[in-house]
């Protein structure tokens, strides 16, 4: 594609490949990203009929300068997923008026909606609060809950903090400690570690993904602190690693949320759609994710699964 | 004050942790006078100055300006500056990165906006009129000692001053130099500066002071007029005992006799460095004294520094005891018995921040090797010998080298190779900043070792010296070897002659 | 003979004095990369002219690109160079305080709604407030350094980690978002002029820095301070002053620099505004063979070592460099473009180049 | 009188003395911390013993904590502190290169199963292959320093950015987990022992650095180049090799710190794994009271400072400090705790006291 970057337009050129410019994150940001990643470079081959180039930053205006340069190779397509919600007006009009159609996924962006085609979403509240509906069937005689979150400001911590916060307030649960670990399992460590030091006394950790669910228990194990099913504290993550959910098939944890990361056969879907010329339904899909409960884990969710 | 005082300093009192440097010192000058400030090494001369220059601030006592009524408070050399006292500090204190027009210049421009253009052009005038051999563009740190040394002179007397204070300004130039140094000074006596000038030559100070002050372990020995006391006086007052006869230290001392058939020590054959030097032939014999000669940036220390390996070797044969051995890095030279103590002795000598024992013992540890240090009982005793030895004025062992007083820097980095006990030995300028008593007892030491079998290369600016202590003398110019005298050559006037190219000797 | 000899010296002493230049380095970066683009794709010096979305001429191309994004770059390397320079340490700090001036200004120009129909206060206004923001930012992290001593790398911390807090606080943790097209030329193109505006105002920041050291002692001060902090104290200077205002200088390139940023994007993030960007200001001084311990400085190399990083980021991205590792690949070629020009081997190819004329180069010793 | 005079004196001198070394300032910075937390809660202090979940006695409480997360920093600290007295500068590479080393052990023990049911090598054989590999990186870094002369920031810079996807390219971007019990004791306890094992490891790499200190003579080389090193050059050191053998030596610390981190959790996270650690232990470095721009230096002090960090972050994770805020309020105690021991606040603390013993401190000189 390299030697094409001055022909402009979107003229079709490798037969009739479908020639797609996708910005993501770092794929070594975590394993749901890189689950992410994998899908797409999957999904977006010879074999399905795309010629895809792919750039990948945390930042926001290193991801912008990418789209730029890959409307200036005249790509047909711009998949995005966003670092950041703003800035993306001029760039995305760019993009309209070099007829390069845009779909988000994974994250949204605050930019007029008629700038892209359409947004496929994860419901981080939704998440929430399906993790904390599950909590709440637990019907503890008390809650004490220890809430690691991550990065403060992501959509997936505000997503996953708001539910909790919300229901906590609403039905008098005790949250004991409420910080940040940002994703880091070290932090998570310490973090229990200074609660179990402290000497509170503590039933449920809810940490908004699975590393910190990692990190806390290893401080659990430490200190001769039973978790798991019908054990002392209850173990709440998100994300379904697949090391997790072999966690919780061994009962260690009791609750896992997914983050859906496939997003590629939604994208395939709207393109085709796109180029058979019908109308795309709605401009926001938001995927289907699950929650696994320990008790009713199955192997076979392991693997379809786990990422 | 008194008519006709300008500065007056009363009862200071300075002290550093285990050190009384300054005890009830009183110190006047007059106008258009110039006074020499005397006195051992650690005496307390620079103390004084940089107390008065407002670097150290006095644990008590007042100064006193002309004009001013009260006692005035110098907080910084700026005020100092800004009151008209404009000082050359020991340790030159000039910037070796930036070029000799910005160190004349910096500091003392007026306003906030400059023009380069016409800075360049003044500095260019002001090294014209001193004969300084340096050019205002280049970088002082490829300017010899000697010459940053006159450079620092020329940003001092530069100034619009009342009051000029050289602390040492003579100890890396030779007698041309000094000659034009004193005509400037003189020049500015008569203009009403008023000049505190220190120095540890007393010929200089008969050649040009007017007053003397006397210290002596931080106090106060005395002031005197140079008519009213002769040399020897002054060498016991500032010494606290009599000296005996400088000279003639040569003729009575041991000579160690050589056998000529024992190869020479050490010989180079057209040993030729990267840094400049012409390819040149060079010999020692067992128990020998000699020396290199020759003006500011003939080529001394550069010859010296070839021979011990400091820089890059790029041909050239080296063999010692008439064995030929390679000597590429100072350790080459090290473990093959020779010891270099450097004449830059703040930029090549000390180790600033490491207390004198690791200083005095660094040499030898390194030669030992990484994984035999001494124990700390050896390293005690290794220290407190020289310290004795060479008279080391230092609160204790664990001192920092930098918080000594330059003539007892000087020292340790003596003791340093000295107590690798070389075969061969190369001093070059050991004795700048030593004060009149200790460079006897270094002549005496040097001469002694030699006649215990050392071979020792002895490079001094004073020709004086050179004379009273080596037996031959080899002569350079312009980089280029191009005489050597002994025997009965070995006179003052053979030398000069030699180094201003009338020799015949080549 | 002798004439003829003199220009053949002219040539042969001009490379001789390029070889010892500081500006040697980038230029010499800035070719290598030059000539690697020219092989791989000349087309990446290709500039076109063209009207943009409003209907606005502009020029636009890789290499208008890098003069745009490597201005702020450039910017902060002025103020980056001196502080090197005098204090001998690095601020760190650069682009927490970026964060902090962005804020600022949108918080004057929205007031208390995070999205104002109109501004409420004159884009001018805004800015100068957040230069003096920065430079008391400046000013702080300079007392630490100037009076209290402290290293810069430690006390620039406290502001690194602080700083988008801080940034964040100023604006209630909203997103102020300026719906004013005048406030985006300052990021973007000026109607009618196809030269992107951060880079007009990166030059006009250059010809003043110029100014300032040609008429000024500022850059002697600074370098002798930082050369030789005692010696230039004894010399009458006021080290602990020259630290400090230097501080407070990077605090006005950071105002700027964090001007341009906000108005590219017309709004904010607190997280990720000129995230890293403190390294990249750190690599430019470097990469313009300044010392990191202060002293010596040349000011245009290390401003065209910013536009070098920009050009070899912008490389980096359209050869699509397996991205994970862009920015390792960006740290791989600043240290071979550094080892190239490293003192050590600058000195060889000085060497090997005398050599190639040995007659020249001793006949013009005659 | 003169017996009299010379018990208090000894007194004085003890304080002057204290006052004048290093391991004042991180001996101030512990006692402060110390106070601050008896104030708040001294339930900080109390050390419970119990029996983990393995049935094994262990203590546990805050200062346990310190003892247990603090070594990896010490250990790192150690070495940081031999790389910034010889080079005068930091090594900001060494969260990478744990990363790095602790996919190294993982890959030894896991193999290609990134999940093996037993282990495919014995852990003694995975840790000193990650030692070799972290000392090849050192080396690498040292090369650069020491040889092409560049900037140790600079030059780590190259590993800083590149690290962790060595890391997690080593291991194929898998994250491999390892069951075996034994493998997490180094993290962990070891079972009858009730003191966390990471605190022993610590201890012994504390015991070996004290042993090479005084047996061998690193520090005073070290310590030389790092002060003069024209001047050592003339002395016969090496100072080249001196820079470089102290990036391996950093590289060996990094090695032991990851095997450490990885055993904690028996896994490992490429992109967070010691993230930041780099910045802790330069702080420990500084906190000790040592010269960021090498030379002189105190490892004691420097362990110290490493600990004194730890006692903060915990302290703070305990104050349930606003979360996001927790590293600036780390930043702004550390810079308060380095002014309070900066030389010019120690010299005016030192005056002080003196002014109030007046009579003794006279009389103790005669
Ligand atoms: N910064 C300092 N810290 C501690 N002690 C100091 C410091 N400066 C000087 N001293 C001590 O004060 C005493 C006087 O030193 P000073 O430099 O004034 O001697 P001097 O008379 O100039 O000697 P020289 O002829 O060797 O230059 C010495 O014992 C020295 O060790
Ligand atoms: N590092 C350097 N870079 C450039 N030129 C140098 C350097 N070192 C010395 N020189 C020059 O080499 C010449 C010889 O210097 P050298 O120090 O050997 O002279 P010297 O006879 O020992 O004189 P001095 O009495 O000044 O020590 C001088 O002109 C000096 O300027
Ligand atoms: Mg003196
Ligand atoms: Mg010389």
């Amino acid at each position: 594609s390299k030697d094409e970057s001055s022909s402009g337009g979107s003229a079709k050129k490798d037969g009739d490949l479908i020639k797609v410019g996708i910005i993501n994150n770092d794929p070594n940001e975590s394993g749901y990203r890189t689950a992410n990643d994998k899908d797409m470079k999957e999904k977006f081959t010879k074999e399905n009929g795309y010629d895809a180039s792919f750039a990948y930053s945390l930042k926001n205006e290193e991801q912008i300068t990418a789209a730029q340069q890959f409307i200036q190779n005249g790509v047909e397509y711009l998949l995005l997923s966003a670092a950041d919600t703003a800035g993306w007006d001029s760039v995305l009009k760019d993009a309209k008026d070099a007829g390069v159609k845009v779909i988000l996924f994974d994250r949204t962006i605050d930019a007029d909606s008629s700038l892209y085609e359409a947004s496929i979403v994860s419901d981080m509240a939704k998440e929430g609060e399906m993790a904390v509906d599950w909590l709440k069937g637990q019907e503890l005689s008390e809650y004490n809950i220890i809430h690691i979150q991550g990065t403060m400001g992501s959509a997936a911590q505000k997503g996953r903090s708001g539910a909790l916060d919300d229901t906590a307030k609403e039905l008098g649960w005790n949250i004991v400690k409420q910080q940040t670990a940002e994703w880091n399992a070290e932090k998570a460590q310490q973090i229990v570690q200074s609660v179990i030091d402290a000497g509170t006394k503590f039933n449920v950790i809810y940490a908004e993904n699975d590393d910190m669910a990692k990190g806390a228990v290893a401080a659990l194990d430490k200190a001769n602190i039973s978790h798991g099913v019908g054990k002392d504290v209850i173990i709440m993550g998100f994300d379904c690693n697949k090391w997790a959910l072999q966690e919780l098939l061994a009962k260690n944890w009791n609750y896992n949320g997914q983050c859906n990361p496939f997003q590629a056969s939604y994208i395939d879907d709207i393109i085709k759609k796109l180029e058979n010329g019908e109308a795309i339904a709605e401009k926001v899909v938001v995927m289907d994710e699950k929650g696994f409960d320990a008790e009713t884990i199955t192997q076979e969710d392991v693997d379809k699964y786990g990422i | 004050m008194q008519e006709g005082t300008v500065l007056e300093m009363r009862n200071i009192y300075k002290y550093f942790p285990g050190v009384k440097a300054l005890q009830d010192v009183d110190f006047t000058l007059c106008e258009g006078e110039i006074h020499a400030l005397m006195g051992e090494n650690g005496a307390g001369k620079s103390t004084l100055i940089k107390v008065l220059t407002g670097v150290y601030s006095k644990d008590s006592g007042e100064v006193f300006l002309k004009g001013r009524e009260k006692a005035v408070n110098i907080k910084s050399p700026q005020d100092a500056q800004k009151l008209g006292i404009s000082t050359v500090y020991q340790e030159i204190t000039l910037c070796p990165n930036l070029t000799v027009a910005e160190n004349l210049y910096i500091g003392r421009t007026k306003g906030i906006f400059i023009n380069w253009k016409i800075v360049v052009r003044d500095a260019f005038n002001l090294l014209q009129s001193l004969g300084i051999p340096a050019d205002p563009n280049q970088q002082l740190s490829s300017c010899s000692i000697a010459v940053q040394q006159m450079v620092a002179i020329a940003r001092a007397v530069d100034m619009e001053c009342k009051v000029l204070i050289l602390d040492e300004p003579t100890s890396s130039l030779d007698d041309h130099e000094v000659a034009k140094l004193f005509a400037l000074m003189r020049e500015l006596k008569a203009k009403g500066v008023s000049i505190v000038f220190v120095t540890h030559f007393l010929e200089q100070v008969y050649e040009v002071c007017d007053k003397i002050t006397v210290l002596r372990d931080g106090k106060l020995v005395g002031e005197y007029s140079v008519k009213e006391l002769p040399r020897v006086q002054l060498v016991s007052k500032m010494l606290g005992k009599d000296l005996d006869d400088l000279s003639d230290i040569k003729s009575d001392s041991l000579k160690y006799e050589a056998d000529e058939n024992i190869p020479p020590v050490f010989e180079a054959e057209k040993l030729v460095s990267a840094s400049g030097i012409k390819p040149f032939d060079f010999s020692i014999r067992k128990g020998e004294v000699n020396g290199f000669t020759g003006l500011l940036g003939s080529g001394r220390s550069e010859c010296v520094r070839a021979i011990f390996g400091a820089d890059k070797i790029l041909g050239g044969k080296v063999k010692i005891n008439g064995r030929e051995v390679k000597i590429s890095k100072p350790i080459d030279a090290m473990k093959n018995g020779i010891g270099y103590l450097p004449e830059d002795r703040k930029a090549d000598g000390i180790i600033g921040d490491l207390s004198v024992r690791e200083n005095i013992i660094l040499a030898l540890q390194v030669k030992k090797g990484f994984f035999k240090p001494f124990t700390k009982a050896q390293a005690n005793a290794f220290a407190d010998e020289y310290i004795k030895l060479l008279g080391i004025k230092t609160a204790s062992a664990d001192t920092p080298i930098k918080s000594l007083s330059g003539g007892n820097q000087q020292k340790v980095i003596l003791a340093r190779w000295l107590l690798t006990n070389p075969e061969y030995l190369i001093l070059d300028e050991p004795t700048r900043g030593i004060d009149v008593g200790t460079k006897i007892d270094i002549q005496k030491l040097v001469l002694k070792l030699a006649s215990e079998g050392m071979s020792i290369t002895f490079i001094s600016s004073e020709i004086d010296e050179m004379l009273r202590t080596c037996s031959r003398l080899i002569v350079m110019r312009d980089r280029k070897t191009v005489g050597e005298l002994d025997g009965e050559d070995l006179t003052q006037n053979m030398i000069m002659n030699t180094i201003a190219g009338g020799g015949n000797n080549v | 003979m002798k004439t003829q000899n003199h220009t053949l010296n002219k040539g042969t002493d001009f490379i001789k004095t390029l070889f010892k230049k500081q500006i040697f380095i980038p230029i010499v970066a800035l070719l290598l990369l030059s000539i690697f683009n020219l092989i791989v794709d000349p087309s990446f010096f290709k500039v076109t002219y063209g009207l943009n979305s409003n209907g606005d001429p502009v020029l636009s191309g890789y290499l208008m690109t890098i003069l745009d994004y490597g201005s702020e770059l450039a910017i902060l390397a002025i103020g980056m160079t001196l502080v090197t320079a005098a204090s001998g340490g690095q601020d760190i700090s650069v682009g927490a305080a970026i964060a902090i001036s962005g804020s600022v200004v949108l918080r004057v120009l929205c007031g208390t709604d995070s999205r104002p129909e109109t501004l409420q206060a004159p884009i001018i206004v805004a800015f100068l407030v957040s230069c003096v923001v920065a430079m008391l930012f400046g000013a702080f992290n300079g007392t630490l350094v100037a009076y209290f001593k402290i290293q810069p790398m430690v006390a620039t911390l406290i502001l690194f980690t602080a700083g988008r807090s801080i940034a964040a606080w100023i604006n209630n943790n909203e997103l102020p978002i300026v719906s004013d097209p005048v406030f985006s030329y300052f990021g973007g193109f000026i109607p009618g002029l196809p030269i992107p505006t951060p880079f007009f105002i990166a030059v006009v920041c250059m010809i003043i820095i110029a100014l300032v050291l040609k008429f000024t002692n500022l850059g002697l001060y600074s370098q002798a301070v930082g050369i030789n902090s005692k010696s230039s104290q004894l010399n009458g200077l006021n080290p602990a002053f020259m630290k400090f205002i230097s501080f407070v200088i990077l605090g006005l390139c950071v105002a700027v620099a964090g001007f341009i940023k906000v108005s590219r994007l017309s709004s904010i993030n607190y997280s990720v505004i000129a995230k890293d960007i403190e390294m990249d200001a750190i690599l430019a001084v470097a990469l313009g063979g300044n010392s990191l311990s202060g002293g010596k400085f040349s000011m245009s190399a290390s401003i065209l070592g910013a536009y070098v990083i920009q050009f070899l980021t912008t490389t980096l991205y359209k050869m699509e460099v397996q991205s994970e590792a862009l920015s390792a690949y960006k740290a791989v070629v600043v240290i071979i473009l550094v080892v190239i020009s490293a003192p050590v081997v600058r000195e060889k190819l000085s060497k090997l180049f005398k050599k190639l004329r040995p007659q020249q180069a001793v006949g013009g010793e005659d």
